[in-house]
């Protein structure tokens, strides 16, 4: 059990899609399209296919927990810090590696349809490649700093990709709210990896005795559990650490505060939105909270704080998904809303309930995305739902696809969302370690949540696919679409924008098979991703346990849990002592039962009220507060963009640099001068006065003398 | 009787001293100047110095004091000349100044005053005594020999300063 | 007293004798001869500076010995400091030939009266006798004033020499009052002499506490800090020499703002760092001596202090370049004391070698830019010259950026040996001014770049001002320039040899030794 | 007896009257009187010290003084009257252009 | 004695600034023979270099040293002692380097005095090599003062509109601080030279006597002779509030002079205070830690918070130095081998970072003459090249992982996060990282304003994009900011030895305590 064991091949995986990007950002630029779509995608159907390979061939291993190393070289050595570039691949990895290599080659294929013609193909996919490249070093990273890298180069490419459109003025701006939003949240990640250095001497997660490299995870273990306080989180211990990364978390996984960013970053290409922002980055945050979660078991107070803001950041998102008209933002929104499930999951230490959620969310938000993608390839780069409607005769094939994504978000059983969103409710219901009464609440807010899902993705569907048609004119759509700010702008290059080819012409209609089949694919795993992990409870009344929960089962050694007594874990990295979480007192399968029978009530009455609704009224004004999404973005501007710009030029430069200290350093010169300029005058050119003066020198002199 | 002679030649050579700085006419600060010089002279006597107090009024008042009426008369400034009277600040400094000047002076020469001293010109009366011509001229010639041989580089060199400064333009 | 205990020996004054005879026989040829005497004048005193040079070299071997019944003394001191004299005074000649000629100025008496002047600074090295330093001093001084009021149809020239001839005798009389002074408070009955202006004895005496009147001794040492203080113009009695150095003709200024200092600096040395302090550093018992020295060696560090400060703040508001440069001697005149406040003479000596050959340099090239009247002495008038006479341009930044103290060149070694001496002095005797006068001369020093700077500003990068013609340089020009240069750098790169020399002949080592 | 230190007291009078006097008086002339006047005060004081203590050294520094002051004499004159020409004036107040 | 390969680089500059002086007054000369000259002497110096650097052996001191007497006279002491060791290994290859590319990047921006451009370049070259290879105190103030003058020329000369004002404070600024530090080596060397009967300037010996105990001062004399050496750092830093010099000298000097400005004067700041302060006084060093780390913790921010509202590229660029440097300050006044190591990569990240920052700025100023933020905009649609080379430097000017800032600026956190020297080390960590975010803050808004957008100024739009010789220039900045993210310890572990002889008198018996399982000590491949 968990020996440490080579694996050379993960590092093609990562490498596949870098020299991808490297070939394509330095010599794309000249190739055909078809080329380009072509080396993008084989780059990512390596990684993906030696993922799978990789997988098959260690499965049994892996699911006894054993770890597989490829280690590189040393990136970084000074006295007793060490980073090395080296991967593991583990049970969590190995999940990950799969569906984000499996997930992202679709979202390439697709988008080798979806961008045809743009002047920045190249550049497109040279991006996507690196993406790749840094979210699979993110995930196989063997040490926190090395996630680190890949933590900062998604960041970096979600960048570049939501900026990609860059004459546009709004998606630039996003761009730089994204990483600037994810830097605050990276702020918080690297004090919390420097305390965890300060206090374990390491940054590897795990013991690798050839190297000599101990872990900061067997490290942990072996610490005794913080009491579950609000003093603990400043006490610099393990509840920090934990809590500082979290601050990460909610960076890159947009959890309240940091959570702004993600919507405004749908002004990137749409399977950017899909692959980068609702599939794979974004839950890196769920990811490495999972990861850490040998530190987060100790860490009552902060799973509490994760379990909160998780569950307070579904449901807000999800209220502000209500009221949007961008079928992008609803979505964004959505994944918004369902990435706090999954936090609410990690908080409630049902951490295998997490991955499994990124897992089935993956498959159907990714096909969400790309079927909105297709949508709004279909109507001519229009975003508005309400400019939409009845679009389900022009376009049958992303239309039922987009139903399997959406069933599968409203948890409707048989669905990938059913399951994994069933088993954090559950979960929540019996969490332990927090107040029973908090578990209560967290699983009320949890379920108006998924209520609320149901209730926005009917709409979305309604609004965009059934009812009538409003899809406007040629004449009418120019005459929306003249953004008043582009008025005034005479200068208008031969540029890049979204709005170059294929614009404004004819009725709506299905994309091309290179997109549907992405949609189709993506479809099957909305469907069915769920079977891999069906809940214990289901299982047990179902089948009677003979299916047991796949998922959960190979994810177990990966994960550690809460109450974990320190000894048992004395040996190794998180251990997978199986019973911990089933031993669990309220765990019981008739709850479970009546539990999920409750949650398939809430999706059917969700979508139910939806229907009911939207097709009523598909144009429905919603309230004014969520269609402005609380405001949040302005409150921000002004308590903190504006004060910062205002004061730093006012104030900073203005008055401390240019008065203050320039005027101080001046001063001196000026004083100097004054000085000089007052003491030239004892030379008054008058022959007496000198003499005055020597006498007076003299008195004084020989006083001083004879004194 | 000697204090007496002391304190008229004192109070003469102050006298005059004053006079020197009070007269406006620049001739009758000299000729003031030529009495305190005189003054000077006997208080030399006085002390047995007598080649001094010849030389003092020979070279003194008899040559340098000559040159300088000499050029007063050349130069002959009319009376009339408006006197301008700046940074009159100036003389009201003269009383502190003099003032803490003496004040210094005296506090370091009263310390002499417990200091008796018997005047070498009271116990040695030779010819040879110090002050004598001879003495001078003996020192002058031995142990004085070298700066006596450089003050004729210093006459020259004024001489020829003089002349530069003095002389007329086109020379 | 027989002849022969009298210590007559011409060999001990020869340099002396040599200029004199020189500036004599200038003299007779200038009265002879009409036309060749221009230019023979000139190669005249070169070669009589030589000469003394020569002289001066062969007197070498006689450390220590004293002649003349002790009025002299062939001292290293002496020598090294009559090398200096000679520098500046070969470098003057050279600087000075051409510009009499076109000045139009009486040739002979000028170069006999810079000959006389030098003379009579080598006495003042030479002099073991407050006698002969009032006499070196005086000859030098008068010679000066005849020297400032040379060009007698320019106003300033008048109004510079009278300036300096009142102050200058004015702070003689004090001088001489202190010299007065001194010699009554070394009187000791009994002894041989009764009471002497003799230094060596007068040293003696203070040591053995043999004093008449120690108030006396110090009012008179204080007041001939005030004449040589005027002499080296130290603040407060450095008020004539702005005034002086301006309106003097500018090569008789770079001779008064070097040699006439240096003199005073070596007469100054000789009188207070020789004998009125204790070999090495300070006496430790009380009595006269240690009063002495603590009492002057604090005096100078304020006024040092004064002086950089003064100096240096008041050059920063000055538009001309030769006031700005006297200013900026006086803050010399400041360092160098610092050097004396420490007691060191080797560095003190050393500040004073280069510093005249920096200066000198300097000033030959204000001399050529200022043309005929000294018309064009403003910083204005340096106007982006830089390019134009890229030669003259380089060579004086380089000059002043070495009196601003840039290391590779003498100004550099020059204030590191005094601040170093200043320190480490404070040190030893624990005397914190001293430490504060180190630290008062650096931050000077920063405020000297600027002024320094200026000039470099506008000569390099200002737009050219119309009108400026490319002044020919002269051949004797060049050649000071090219010494100038040299021994700036040579100095600045290569002290060693120089330091060595100086050490050896630091004369406090020699009595410590003993 | 008179002790010494009446005759250095009435050098030390005459010395400041003499000091007041340069810079009181505005006729070069004057001032140039006034200098001559310290230089004997202070002639004053080395004649009583030599002597009093009966060494000539004072007596002989008097002697060289006396040179000096006739030097200084000849050469400070010739300055003031190559001013004089110049400037039509003695007072030395007018003469500051030189200045600050 | 022995090697005078160190003296060959540090003079040969010099010695090609005395051809160029010399050579071809004559008309046939064309200012394209002096610029190729000047480019041979310093590609030359700069080959020379790259062999310390092959040879350097890491694991070993000071060396290819040069130790013959100067000036020892006077009992002076002192000595032309020049070598090289961890500490300026890599500061002199980043000068050597540095220096072609400069006079390449102003290769057509240079309009007046061509030759006496070209020889203050290759002087200046001459100087900061000495800085750093210099083991004597007075070698080391020598080459100190005297770069001043070139600078001081480049600026003055070929400065823009403020450049005689530029010029003036960038050196009344320096020289204050300098001959402070002045002071300080004149007390360092007496009371070295009263401690050991040895008066010497030499670095090596005088940081041996400390280090050995033979020679100890009392903490309020150190605290004197630290702030005398330290006020010249931290102005040459520079360290808020010392810092006002930098933004008029980087916006004045033409592009050349800023990139050797920032590339490496500044460095020399960070530089003096490794090899001087932290040695000589360790007990001051240690008392006044928490003071400068709190200045330079205020530069981080301060000078983020007011690089974003700069309408200046250049000044921009400059404020963002005053943050970075803070960073460096901060790394060495943690006292940890991280944190100076750190610091020590920092400084040339830093140099290479901000040094293609400049040569970037300097190319649309060429373009455009102006530098002004508003000025710009969508240059990405007419520069595609030029914008993606200005990403990467901006990128690694954001510390982003694998380029080179991260590495340092990582280093420099953690080591002053695991402090235990410095109090509150902390909290000055968590603060400085806020730079972090600001930094990504004010260069993304910068390169926005800049890059993004529509084209909207016309006079944008015939922009060409970079030429051969341009693309040269960056070719090697773009090139060293991947490696040195990539493969640090190549870097590091030659500057490993010099930055454990600093902080082991720190962190007495550090290395025994690992705080949980084995440190792994072993040598780096």
């Amino acid at each position: 059990m968990n020996a440490a064991h080579n694996e050379t091949l993960l590092a093609i995986i990562i490498l596949a899609p870098l020299a991808g990007a490297a070939i394509l950002g330095l010599f794309g630029k000249r190739m055909s399209e078809r080329l380009i779509g072509l080396i993008a995608c084989s780059t990512v159907a390596i990684s993906a296919i030696i993922s799978f390979y990789v997988f098959f061939k260690h499965r049994v291993e892996l699911r006894d927990g054993a770890k597989f190393f490829d280690y590189l070289f040393t990136w970084i050595q000074v006295g007793n810090f060490r980073a090395d570039f080296a991967l593991v691949l583990d049970s969590l990895s190995a999940i990950y590696i799969l569906f984000v290599t499996f997930v992202a080659f679709w979202i390439h294929v697709f988008a080798t349809g979806y961008m045809r013609g743009d002047k920045g193909y190249w550049r497109f996919f040279a991006y996507l490649n690196l993406f790749m490249f840094s979210m699979l070093t993110l995930v196989l990273a063997d040490n926190f700093l090395l996630m680190f890298v890949g933590w900062e180069g998604v960041g970096l490419c979600s960048y570049l990709l939501i900026g990609y459109y860059f004459n546009e003025g709004y998606a630039n701006d996003a761009a730089k709210k994204a990483f600037v939003v994810n830097r605050i949240g990276d702020f918080g990640f690297a004090i919390g990896l420097m305390l965890l250095f300060w206090h374990s001497g390491s940054i590897f997660y795990f013991n690798d005795p050839a190297r000599g490299i101990s872990g900061a995870f067997n490290w942990a273990m072996n610490q005794a559990a913080d009491p579950f306080t609000a003093s603990a989180i400043f006490a610099g211990g393990l509840t920090t650490i934990a809590v500082l990364m979290f601050v990460g978390a909610t960076g890159k996984s947009a959890q309240i505060p940091l959570y702004v960013w993600l919507p405004d970053a749908m002004a990137g290409p749409t399977p950017v939105s899909a692959l980068i922002h609702a599939a794979t980055m974004v839950t890196a945050g769920v990811y490495m909270v999972s990861r850490a979660s040998s530190i987060y078991t100790k860490a009552p107070t902060a799973m509490f704080i994760v379990a909160i803001v998780g569950a307070a950041t579904a449901l807000f998102a999800a209220t502000i998904g209500l009221g949007q008209w961008d079928i992008k933002k609803v979505l964004a929104y959505s994944t918004i809303s369902q990435l706090g499930y999954m936090f609410l999951a990690c908080g409630v230490g049902a951490f295998t309930a997490g991955i499994f959620h990124v897992f089935t969310h993956a498959f159907f938000k990714a096909l969400l995305f790309l079927g909105s993608g297709s949508v709004i390839l279909g109507v001519h780069h229009e975003q508005d739902m309400r400019r939409m409607g009845g679009l389900k005769k022009y376009m049958p094939i992303t239309f039922w696809t987009m139903w399997a994504g959406w069933l599968a978000i409203s948890g409707i059983p048989i669905f990938a969302g059913f399951f994994s969103k069933d088993e954090i409710l559950y979960r929540t219901f019996i969490a332990q370690g927090i107040p029973d009464v908090w578990a209560k609440v967290l699983w009320v807010v949890g379920a108006i949540t998924a209520l609320m899902t149901a209730i926005y993705m009917t709409r979305l569907m309604v609004v965009t696919f059934l009812g009538k048609e409003r899809i406007p004119t040629a004449h009418e759509e120019a005459h929306a679409h003249a953004h008043p700010d582009e008025s005034h702008q005479a200068v208008t290059p031969p540029g890049v924008g979204p709005d170059e080819h294929e614009h404004h012409g004819g009725p709506p209609r299905e994309s091309p098979r290179v997109m549907t089949v992405p949609l189709i694919v993506l479809a099957i795993g909305a469907v069915f991703a769920g079977f891999l992990g069906i809940p214990k409870g289901l299982s047990d009344v179902l089948t009677g346990g003979k299916v047991p929960n796949y998922f959960e089962r190979f994810l177990e050694p990966s994960i550690a849990h809460v109450g974990a007594a320190p000894h048992a874990a004395a040996e190794t990295a998180p251990a997978a002592t199986e019973s911990a979480e089933h031993s669990g007192a309220a765990e019981s399968p008739t709850k479970e039962l009546l539990l999920t029978l409750l949650s398939i009530a809430i999706a059917v009455g969700g979508i139910g009220i939806g229907l009911a609704w939207f097709k009523r009224n598909p144009l429905w004004q919603p309230p004014r507060l969520l269609e402005q999404k609380y405001h949040v973005d302005e409150a921000y501007d002004a308590a903190i963009v504006q004060p910062i710009k205002v004061g730093s030029t006012n104030v900073l430069w203005r008055i401390i640099d240019q008065q203050y200290i320039d005027g101080f350093v001046n001063g001196m010169g000026t004083f100097a001068k004054i000085i000089g300029g007052l003491l030239r005058f004892l030379q008054t050119g008058l022959a007496r006065s000198y003499v005055a003066i020597v006498v007076l020198g003299a008195l004084v002199l020989i006083y001083y003398f004879i004194r | 009787m000697e204090k007496v002679l002391f304190i008229v030649l004192a109070v003469l050579a102050i006298g005059t001293a004053l006079n020197v700085i009070f007269q406006r006419n620049p001739l009758y600060s000299a000729l003031s100047l030529i009495g305190t010089l005189a003054s000077l002279s006997a208080l030399y006597l006085t002390l047995h110095a007598q080649f001094i107090a010849a030389i003092q009024i020979v070279v003194y008042a008899g040559a340098i004091m000559v040159l300088f009426l000499f050029v007063i008369m050349l130069l002959n400034v009319p009376k009339t000349q408006p006197v301008v009277e700046k940074h009159k600040a100036l003389g009201f400094l003269a009383i502190p100044f003099a003032g803490a000047m003496i004040a210094e002076a005296f506090y370091v020469l009263k310390t002499l005053a417990d200091k008796k001293i018997t005047p070498a010109f009271a116990i040695d009366t030779t010819d040879r005594a110090v002050g004598t011509t001879w003495s001078v001229g003996y020192s002058l010639f031995t142990q004085y020999l070298l700066p006596f041989e450089v003050t004729s580089v210093l006459i020259l060199m004024a001489v020829v300063g003089a002349m530069v400064l003095a002389r007329r333009e086109g020379d | 007293m027989q002849p022969n205990d009298l210590g007559i020996n011409l060999h001990a004054v020869l340099p002396e004798t040599i200029i004199s005879v020189v500036a004599f026989i200038i003299m007779m040829v200038d009265a002879i001869s009409r036309n060749i005497e221009r230019r023979i004048a000139g190669a005249l005193s070169l070669l009589g500076l030589i000469g003394a040079g020569v002289a001066a070299v062969t007197l070498w071997k006689h450390d220590g010995e004293t002649s003349y019944s002790g009025m002299i003394i062939t001292d290293h001191f002496r020598l090294i400091f009559a090398f200096v004299f000679l520098i500046v005074a070969f470098l003057t000649v050279l600087i000075s030939m051409r510009w009499v000629k076109d000045e139009e100025l009486p040739v002979g008496e000028y170069f006999a009266l810079l000959l006389f002047a030098t003379t009579g600074m080598l006495f003042m090295s030479a002099a073991n006798d407050l006698v002969m330093i009032f006499l070196g001093l005086e000859i030098t001084s008068i010679s000066t004033y005849v020297l400032c009021g040379y060009r007698r149809r320019d106003l300033r020239s008048n109004e510079s020499a009278v300036k300096y001839f009142i102050l200058g005798s004015f702070s003689t009389a004090f001088l001489l009052f202190g010299i007065a002074f001194v010699y009554g408070a070394t009187y000791q009955a009994g002894a041989t002499p009764v009471a002497t202006t003799n230094l060596q004895i007068i040293k003696e005496r203070i040591a053995a506490g043999h004093l008449f009147s120690p108030e006396m001794l110090l009012a008179g040492a204080a007041m001939m800090i005030v004449g040589f203080g005027f002499k080296v113009a130290t603040a407060p009695f450095h008020v004539w020499s702005p005034d002086v150095y301006e309106g003097a003709p500018t090569p008789v200024t770079a001779f008064l703002s070097t040699g006439s200092k240096a003199a005073a600096f070596a007469s100054f040395a000789r009188v207070f760092v020789l004998t009125f302090a204790a070999t090495p550093l300070i006496a430790t018992a009380a009595g006269p001596l240690a009063n002495l020295q603590h009492a002057w060696v604090n005096a100078l560090a304020v006024m040092s202090i004064l002086t950089m400060t003064i100096g240096n703040l008041v050059a920063i508001v000055q538009s001309n370049i030769k006031r700005m440069l006297a200013y900026s001697s006086i803050a010399h005149a400041g360092y160098a004391l610092v050097g004396m406040v420490a007691l060191d003479w080797t560095s003190v000596a050393f500040y004073m070698l280069s510093y005249v050959v920096i200066n000198l340099g300097a000033f030959a090239i204000i001399e050529v830019i200022a043309r005929r009247g000294d018309r064009h002495t403003e910083i204005a008038d340096y106007q982006g010259i830089g390019f134009q006479s890229l030669g003259l341009a380089t060579a004086l930044s380089l000059f002043l950026l070495s009196l601003a103290g840039i290391p590779l060149t003498a100004g550099f070694v020059s204030k590191l040996l005094v601040f170093k001496a200043a320190w480490a002095a404070g040190s030893q005797t624990n005397n914190s001014l001293l430490h504060w006068v180190v630290i008062v001369g650096v931050i000077n020093s920063a405020i000297s770049w600027y002024y320094y700077l200026r000039v470099v500003v506008a000569m390099f990068f200002a737009e050219p001002a119309t009108g400026y013609v490319k002044p020919r340089v002269s051949r004797s020009l060049v050649a000071a320039l090219v010494l100038a240069i040299l021994g700036t750098l040579y100095l600045g790169v290569l002290p060693g040899k120089v330091l060595t020399t100086l050490d050896a002949a630091n004369p406090q080592n020699r009595t410590a030794k003993r | 007896m008179i002790p010494l230190w009446w005759y250095l007291g009435l050098s030390s009078l005459l010395f400041t009257i003499g000091a007041v006097g340069v810079f009181i008086k505005r006729n070069a002339i004057t001032i140039f009187l006034c200098i001559e006047l310290m230089l004997n005060a202070v002639n004053l004081s080395l004649v009583a010290m030599s002597s009093y203590f009966g060494d000539i050294g004072g007596q002989l520094f008097v002697f060289i003084v006396m040179t000096v002051a006739a030097a200084e004499a000849a050469v400070g004159l010739a300055i003031i009257i190559s001013i004089f020409r110049n400037r039509e004036s003695l007072n030395v107040d007018e003469a500051d252009t030189l200045r600050f | 004695m022995g090697e005078y390969i160190v003296t060959i680089v540090t003079l040969l500059p010099l010695v090609g600034a005395i051809y160029l002086a010399v050579i071809g007054r004559g008309e046939n000369t064309t200012e394209n023979d002096l610029k190729w000259t000047a480019l041979v002497f310093s590609l030359a110096t700069f080959i020379l270099s790259l062999s310390l650097a092959i040879r350097f052996v890491p694991g070993g001191g000071s060396q290819f040293q040069t130790d013959v007497e100067w000036i020892t006279a006077f009992k002076l002491g002192i000595r032309y002692h020049v070598g090289v060791d961890g500490l300026s290994l890599w500061l002199v290859l980043l000068t050597t380097l540095l220096v072609p590319l400069a006079l390449l990047s102003s290769w057509n921006s240079i309009h007046k005095r061509q030759r006496e451009f070209l020889i203050s370049m290759l002087a200046l070259e001459t100087g900061m090599i000495g800085v750093f290879v210099s083991m004597d105190l007075f070698l080391f103030y020598l080459y100190w003062e005297v770069m001043l003058v070139p600078m001081y020329l480049l600026i003055g000369i070929w400065g823009g509109e403020r450049r005689i004002y530029a010029a003036i404070k960038f050196v009344i600024y320096t020289v204050v601080g300098s001959l402070l530090m002045l002071a300080g080596i004149i007390a360092i060397y007496y009371a070295h030279g009263q401690a050991t009967a040895n008066y010497t300037f030499d670095i090596v010996k005088i940081t041996e006597d400390i280090r050995g105990g033979a020679l100890s001062l009392t903490p309020a004399t150190q605290s004197l002779m630290f702030w005398a050496f330290g006020l010249a750092f931290f102005i040459k830093v520079p360290l808020f509030p010392f810092h006002t010099w930098l933004p008029d000298a980087h916006v004045e000097a033409p592009t050349a002079g800023s990139v050797l400005l920032a590339g490496v004067l500044l460095k020399m700041g960070t530089y003096g205070l490794m090899r001087f302060n932290l040695p000589f006084f360790p007990d001051a060093a240690r008392q006044w830690a928490p003071f400068i780390c709190f200045l330079a913790v205020i530069g981080i921010i301060y000078g983020a918070l007011v690089a974003m509202v700069q309408p200046d590229l250049k000044k921009l660029v400059a404020y963002s130095s005053v943050s970075h440097l803070g960073f460096v300050v901060l790394g060495i006044f943690s006292f940890t081998d991280k944190g100076m190591q750190g610091a020590l990569y920092q400084m040339l990240n830093h140099g290479i970072s901000t040094g293609a920052l400049f040569v970037i700025v300097g190319m649309i100023y060429d373009r455009r003459h102006t530098r002004l933020i508003a000025e710009f905009g969508g240059l990405a649609n007419v520069m595609p090249v030029y914008s993606t080379l200005f990403l990467i430097v901006t990128l690694s000017s954001i510390a982003l992982p694998l380029l080179n800032g991260f590495v340092g600026e990582f280093l420099v956190l953690i080591g002053t996060y695991t402090s235990t020297v410095l109090p509150q080390a902390k909290l000055f960590a968590s603060l400085a990282a806020l730079g972090m975010i600001l930094s990504a803050v004010y260069m993304l808004w910068m390169y926005q304003r800049v890059i993004y957008g529509k084209v909207t100024n016309p006079a944008n739009l015939k922009l060409a994009d970079l030429n051969l010789r341009e693309k040269v220039v960056l070719a090697p900045m773009i090139l060293l900011i991947f490696v040195m993210g990539v493969y640090p310890n190549l870097f590091l572990a030659r500057s490993k030895q010099a930055v454990q002889d600093i902080s082991a008198p720190y962190n007495p018996g550090a290395v025994a305590t690992p705080r949980a399982g084995v440190m792994n000590e072993t040598e780096e491949k």
